[in-house]
């Protein structure tokens, strides 16, 4: 395939950014709204010499996932919150496990069945690990069709080099959103990793290995959860990633991910137009969080503002991040038929904020 | 140049394919687009809005905020929402045949076009989304007839060629109406 | 405007429109469970759980109470209802998606328990909620959203027969396949379900009704074309019949 | 013998058209009207056909149409 | 049954004072080391009337609970780290369903099938929600037999007063451990609540009830969440509890719950013998988290010390309730022969801290 | 000192002592799929993914790759692996809580799949690992530790008989349920486990055996009672037989 | 009064079982028990440890922190760590039949007796935990015969009377070897 | 024809007795010493009665038995 531009939903762009960079095998079940996801997948995939496999339940997808991620080839699935929360069994076995693979989760109202429109209510989970154990998985928030296309390299070597499961998530509303994408052209970045040293796949060329999580020893229970928290160490360290604008003489700064996130740009174009002194912070990796932009912050900055299409979640990460240094507002809901702040809503509150 | 569009309706009317034959078209003359919907969970008889935001300028927020200068309701459910957002100066689209007791419009134009029932007369009531976006072309100016035309071909003539000269009729049909009913 | 309430009785709630597209064959299953309900007079005694999928707005048009289960997991629901408050009459009503790709464990292990509880599973072969994905029960060859070449047998299988999986389990009383292709098919449809509540009412054990309908709109297709296909294809397949009724024997409760 | 009448639900009709397919004695027709669902409601284009046998109310998938009797 | 003090571990604790304070139906799946409260259940339930019902999966036994729970008649269950994650779907939805019950987690190493022996890993999971969407369920963290039988009771009160699910968590080192516990006599504390208001038990008695999560309107989802959000801002106000001791004048404070908290007592007072400014806070609800007894330390107190037997997860809370006022250290492990600290261990991070 | 390595060749890695109780069953199914996988000639290529139960350890007695799985998930893990490494062989090996409590919807749709791998579900109608609690497959009127006075068909259900579910699915394309209850048993048993993986070599489809066990510890029994038990009441409700065999027919890889 | 007991074998020798009846007869003492324990996954096999905390005053922490003033090892594969685990003047109990090459102990106890040897010849290996107990009660005073044999009589006594004299004897058997060895 | 020669691994074995119970000829007991994992492992009590038949091995769970085949 070679780069071109097209008018895409924002699922179909996962659909062609992750195929065109190398996932062979996608394993998926609908779900309202990720399924496009899967649908293009189905169509695209054969092309590529892969296949999308459709399972019977989000567990069985999750489970198929590990399976798969084992032989060491790149593979993918897509969902939305409920089933996202059937995935996390599986999700924190392939952390234990060292399994790299992606997960697209295109986020939907909660909890229950929820509200298909889109939500940003899936942030704790996705950052805290929805299963039993401690581990945690690389989470990417991209705001627009093209982050997604220009993330999703960088997520496939995240997920190969730390051998870690790498979650995108994306509202429902930015995952139906159609626009112009430029989408690369064909390279599989997972093979600039090699995975002979440790895939599962059969002892021709090496000695048996056993992946095991659990009947283990009590002393290699330990030494894998030391493994662990040694690894997320490092990518705590290397790998946070966000978008700033104006933080550095702001007396107020917007921090948001997603879709609220691309509206912080308008945002402060526009009060900074009007002489306010506003910036913003979009986290794009949530985990590891980017608690260096927050902590980088001047002494100007009097407030900080979290708007979250939720009820409070990315909002604790922040404030662990400046540790009561700037007091730290949050502004969120979920559900509505507008299931978000418009930019007239974020300017009110901002104001309000600059004039207290 | 900037359009901030807001096109409503109930399952199965097609405003979705509305707007996103208003997105193709503006795409073909150039232009920048970006297209966000809100659906309900029902395929058909939840009500659908689709948000279409038409620029020569590169686009930021994707949201049409209540603030579309166009804006067009298919069915009556949809139209109350519809009715609270639009713009001073902006064009509401209302379709008559199912909007029974229609508001009075202050300080926007609305526009009542019995689409459905020109759909009805036309061959069948599911091309009145496309007399309406006839209507809208005509009366707005969004994006020319001919290129609302090649839209329609390209993307059913593939599928469903014998689609294409109904749904062209339709696009004809509103947007005669339109211009008969003064533009 | 006179409606058909003075022919269906109290169960049905005409006042409120169905949600289910033109044609949608949810539509007469659901006044069928209802007719059910209506002449075994247990209207207020009887609790719908009803599955995620179109047919989950089922319960709407009934005046009973109802619980929307989580996906796939109406059989559990109803298993624990049930040991709570055995008096009542508990029924789960869901599509194939739900009842059988997401919820066939726990559909199995329901009917393997025998306790006194009703299925109703709703086969339109297609996701029709979400639309139009292969389900299990997708017939092959059936180009859907998700097998744009059609099911492929080699990568997906062949299509599930539900009931035919619970031929050996001994706490399954009343175990049927039914359609409503035709006027005949409803009328045999409309015993079978009767049965199967029957059943729950005499705390027989476990009851299993699948009803194979169209989906016209998951299907992409004409309604009179889907109700075509199901009077074809799809009970060709789907063989339409009781494979076991033993309301005709005992008596327990 | 009850007394019997066919009863269409202008209102609930969505025009699916399976009771037009299924009535034996050709009696309705999709009508050109629209309701408030944005359906050409089904009607008895022949009612003086009609033999009350209700099949059309056996088949009809939203409870809109059939025959009932008044007692 | 009348009031008795046995012998018993406190997974059998466990069993004995649910079903004395009025649990009728148990619903669950064998692991380890939370199979001891359902073998229990199975045996004494009948006694009262009722009935523990093995199902076939976690997932099975979550769903079977919430339609019990649908009667409002008072229903448990129980499992361990694993199991629970396979469960967060139902609580999830018992939450947004406005269902009581009870569910005790007895935790495990994980991530992965992990090891049987204890942990306190599942904090993340339960205090912020191990599915999608916005809720929050009651968590209530006894640390000895005795304190399992005297919570119970308000446990039960809680999920009743505010239909929400209340979760019991133990590590699993507490779990098995085995000691004399005063046993209340019979007494359904359920039965103080009148469920006909929303029970959906027929329609003898009210007009059609339906529970619906999911596919409401727009509007009906952002409207659900606003009344769970006062919900949760109630039960964040009235119901935090936790044990303290010696924090009037302390330099150090140790916070722990469970097992660590336990040990905090001889923690203590060992060091308060030598002449050490020490207290200690012991969460009892870790949801709502008691911030307040965090809020209240004065200003003496130069440094907090939590120690887990996990990788870091209620030191969040502690960090967001002092907000930076006070410096707040880690200590936490798990797996191993012994998946926790010692006494000794202990005071030796405390002294460090105190010399520092 | 002498072991039995000349034997049974490569595949059995005899240097480790087995964690299995004394006389139970699970270490016979182990080596006989020992034995098949050296027959074949396939340990190279062959990987094992185990449940979460007694069985979850066979894997370490053999040397090949193998994945231990979450609880149940076995099958999906195999299909995936399968997917993507088709010339493997890829085969699942857990007990009945394993495969067909948790895990029976799964089991069941890969089956129905048709995906060339093949299952070994070793049924001793307990959960043995956990402590010998009531399974799918616990008899009527067994006494564990969940069922202190026997499984209760009204509360509990029937043993449930899992390749009978799965006798009306075309993908599988052997089928059979065996025992170790003698020596003839065992014998048996060693040719179907043997031609199930075949079945997988020869690409013909899913192949499926259940081998019914003792597990004297979980039922707390002496040895030879759990064998007397396993050759009479185990055997004499799930019989042995090969329901299915397609690979005495055709050919496809 | 304070003992704080491991007491440790591989699954199956029944350390667990051991350290209960420690508890019930301490409890028959009027005195206060807590018992905690760690064990493999294996229901055969694996190792696992009791540990036993026995006081006249109410017990805070219930852990045994390699303070053990009373240390039992069953098997060679936990041999090891118990043997790390106990306090100056306390003492270990070894069950020479299966630890072969024990080390030397400084500042404790040690004492070697072959429990499983003389389970055997008893009738069965499996009562070697009950030899054990018997010499571990004649060797520090932690209980009384008596009460020990009450325990056995009481817990054994209602579900397997046949084995209670079995039991009875090895407990005896322990107990007097142990005195034998030279308290 | 091979020689065969019948093996005990008196490591592997656990005493569970099932060869001693199939063994056709009665050559087998459980014996009195005890292996590191504390079994009193089975030993051919009279061992000139043996046929050399493996029936022993095809029964051992714990592949501690059975006639080797030595080529
Ligand atoms: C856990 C979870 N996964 C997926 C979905 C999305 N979903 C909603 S309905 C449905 C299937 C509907 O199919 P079926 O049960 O056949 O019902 P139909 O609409 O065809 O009647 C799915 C997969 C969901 N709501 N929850
Ligand atoms: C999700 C989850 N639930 C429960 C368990 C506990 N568990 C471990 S093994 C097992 C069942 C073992 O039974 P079976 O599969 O029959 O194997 P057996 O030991 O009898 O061979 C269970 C329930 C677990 N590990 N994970
Ligand atoms: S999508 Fe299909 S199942 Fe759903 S309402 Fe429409 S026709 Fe019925
Ligand atoms: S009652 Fe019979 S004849 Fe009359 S319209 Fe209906 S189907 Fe036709
Ligand atoms: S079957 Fe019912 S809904 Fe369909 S056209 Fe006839 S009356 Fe209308
Ligand atoms: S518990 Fe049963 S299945 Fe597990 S190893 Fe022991 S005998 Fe075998
Ligand atoms: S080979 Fe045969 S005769 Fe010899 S010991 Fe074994 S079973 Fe007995
Ligand atoms: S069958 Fe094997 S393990 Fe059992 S006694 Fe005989 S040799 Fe030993
Ligand atoms: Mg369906
Ligand atoms: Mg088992």
């Amino acid at each position: 395939m070679i780069q071109e531009t097209l008018f895409l939903k924002n699922t179909e762009t996962f659909a062609e950014s992750l195929a065109r960079c190398g996932v062979k095998y996608h394993f998926a079940y609908p779900i309202t709204p990720a399924t496009d996801v899967m649908k293009r997948m189905a169509v695209i995939l054969p092309r590529y010499g892969g296949q999308m496999m459709q399972m019977e339940s989000e567990l069985a997808v999750s489970s198929a996932l590990a399976g798969a991620a084992c032989t060491g080839k790149l593979v993918a699935t897509s969902s939305s919150g409920p089933g996202l929360t059937l995935m996390h069994e599986a999700i924190g076995f392939m952390c234990a496990a060292y399994l790299p693979c992606i997960v697209v989760d295109s986020m939907r109202v909660g909890p229950g069945d929820g509200d298909i429109l889109g939500a940003q209510s899936d942030y704790f989970v996705v950052t805290r690990g929805g299963a039993h154990g401690d581990y945690r998985t690389v989470v990417l928030a991209p705001s627009s069709g093209q982050e997604i296309a220009d993330l999703v390299p960088h997520g496939i070597r995240l997920a190969y080099r730390y051998r870690i499961p790498v979650v995108f998530v994306i509202d429902g509303v930015s995952a139906q959103t159609t626009e112009s994408t430029t989408l690369p052209a064909y390279n599989d970045y997972s093979a600039e990793f090699d995975t002979s040293g440790w895939a599962f796949t059969g002892t021709k060329d090496h000695a048996k290995r056993a992946l095991i999580t659990g009947s283990y020893s009590h002393q290699d229970g330990y030494e894998m959860n030391e493994r662990l928290r040694a690894k997320y160490e490092v990518i705590r360290d290397k790998e946070q990633m966000w978008e700033q604008d104006g933080v550095e003489d702001a007396e107020l700064v917007v921090a948001a991910f997603g879709i609220h996130g691309r509206m912080c740009r308008d945002l402060v174009s526009r009060m900074r137009a009007d002489g306010k002194k506003v910036g913003f912070i979009r986290p794009i990796t949530l985990w590891p969080f980017p608690d260096r932009a927050f902590e980088a912050l001047g002494s100007c900055v009097q407030n900080i503002l979290v708007v979250e299409m939720n009820l409070g979640q990315m909002v604790d990460d922040v404030r662990l991040a400046v540790n009561g240094r700037i007091p730290v507002h949050f502004l969120g809901k979920t559900g509505g038929d507008l299931p978000m702040y418009t930019l007239a809503d974020m300017i009110a509150e901002a104001d309000r904020l600059l004039g207290e | 140049m900037l359009h901030k569009c807001t096109i409503s309706g109930s399952g199965g009317q097609g405003s979705a394919l509305m707007a996103k034959m208003i997105c193709l078209g503006a795409i073909k003359e150039g232009l920048k687009v970006v297209m966000t919907q809100t659906y309900g969970i029902e395929q058909r008889g939840g009500d659908s809005t689709a948000y279409v935001i038409v620029s020569d300028q590169p686009i930021g927020s994707p949201i049409v905020e209540n603030d579309a200068d166009i804006a067009v309701a298919l069915s009556s459910s949809t139209y109350a929402n519809c009715f609270e957002g639009v713009v001073p100066g902006g064009s509401l689209f209302t379709n008559s045949s199912m909007v029974e007791a229609p508001r009075d419009a202050r300080g926007f134009r609305q526009v009542l076009l019995p689409v459905s029932d020109m759909a009805v007369e036309l061959g069948t009531v599911r091309c009145a989304n496309m007399v309406m976006l006839g209507a809208v072309l005509a009366g707005t100016g969004l994006l020319r007839l001919e290129v609302a035309e090649e839209v329609v071909r390209e993307s059913l003539g593939a599928k469903k060629p014998q689609l294409v000269e109904l749904n062209v009729n339709a696009l004809r049909a509103g947007f005669a109406a339109m211009e008969k009913e003064g533009n | 405007m006179e409606n058909l309430s003075a022919k269906y009785g109290k169960t049905l709630n005409l006042d409120k429109l169905t949600s289910y597209c033109p044609g949608c064959g949810h539509g007469v299953v659901t006044r069928l469970v209802a007719e059910a309900i209506e002449e075994l007079g247990i209207m207020e005694r009887t609790i719908a759980i009803v599955g995620i999928g179109c047919g989950g707005f089922s319960h709407h048009y009934m005046d009973i109470d109802a619980i929307e289960a989580t996906h796939g997991r109406a059989p559990s629901f109803a298993l624990g209802y049930k040991l709570a408050m055995p008096e009542n009459i508990v029924f789960t009503y869901a599509g194939d998606g739900d009842t059988c790709a997401i919820g066939l464990g726990d559909l199995l292990h329901a009917a393997n328990k025998g306790m006194p509880i009703t299925t109703i599973m709703v086969n339109n072969t297609v996701f029709g909620m979400t639309g139009g994905q292969m389900s299990p029960t997708t017939l092959v060859g059936q180009v859907t959203a998700t097998t744009a070449k059609g099911r492929d047998t080699a990568l997906q299988g062949y299509p599930l027969l539900v009931p035919e999986m619970m031929r050996s389990m001994e706490g399954v009383k009343f175990l049927a396949r039914e359609s409503v292709a035709t006027p005949k098919a409803i009328r045999k449809a409309k015993r079978s379900i009767r049965k199967a509540f029957e059943c729950q009412v005499r705390g027989l054990g476990y009851s299993f009704v699948e009803v194979v309908v169209p989906c016209p709109t998951g299907l992409k297709m004409r309604v009179r074309d889907s109700y075509a296909r199901c009077a074809n294809e799809m009970t060709d397949y789907f063989k339409p019949q009781v494979f076991r009724d033993e309301t005709e024997q005992v008596d327990v409760a | 013998m009850a007394d019997k009448h066919h009863v269409i639900d202008t209102r609930r009709c969505k025009a699916c058209g399976v009771c037009v397919d299924n009535c034996p004695k050709g009696v309705l027709a999709i009508g050109t009207a629209i309701n408030a669902q944005g359906y050409n409601y089904v009607v008895q284009a022949q009612p003086d056909k009609c033999v009350l046998c209700d099949i059309c109310g056996i088949v009809c998938p939203d409870v809109a149409i059939g025959v009932v009797a008044t007692n």
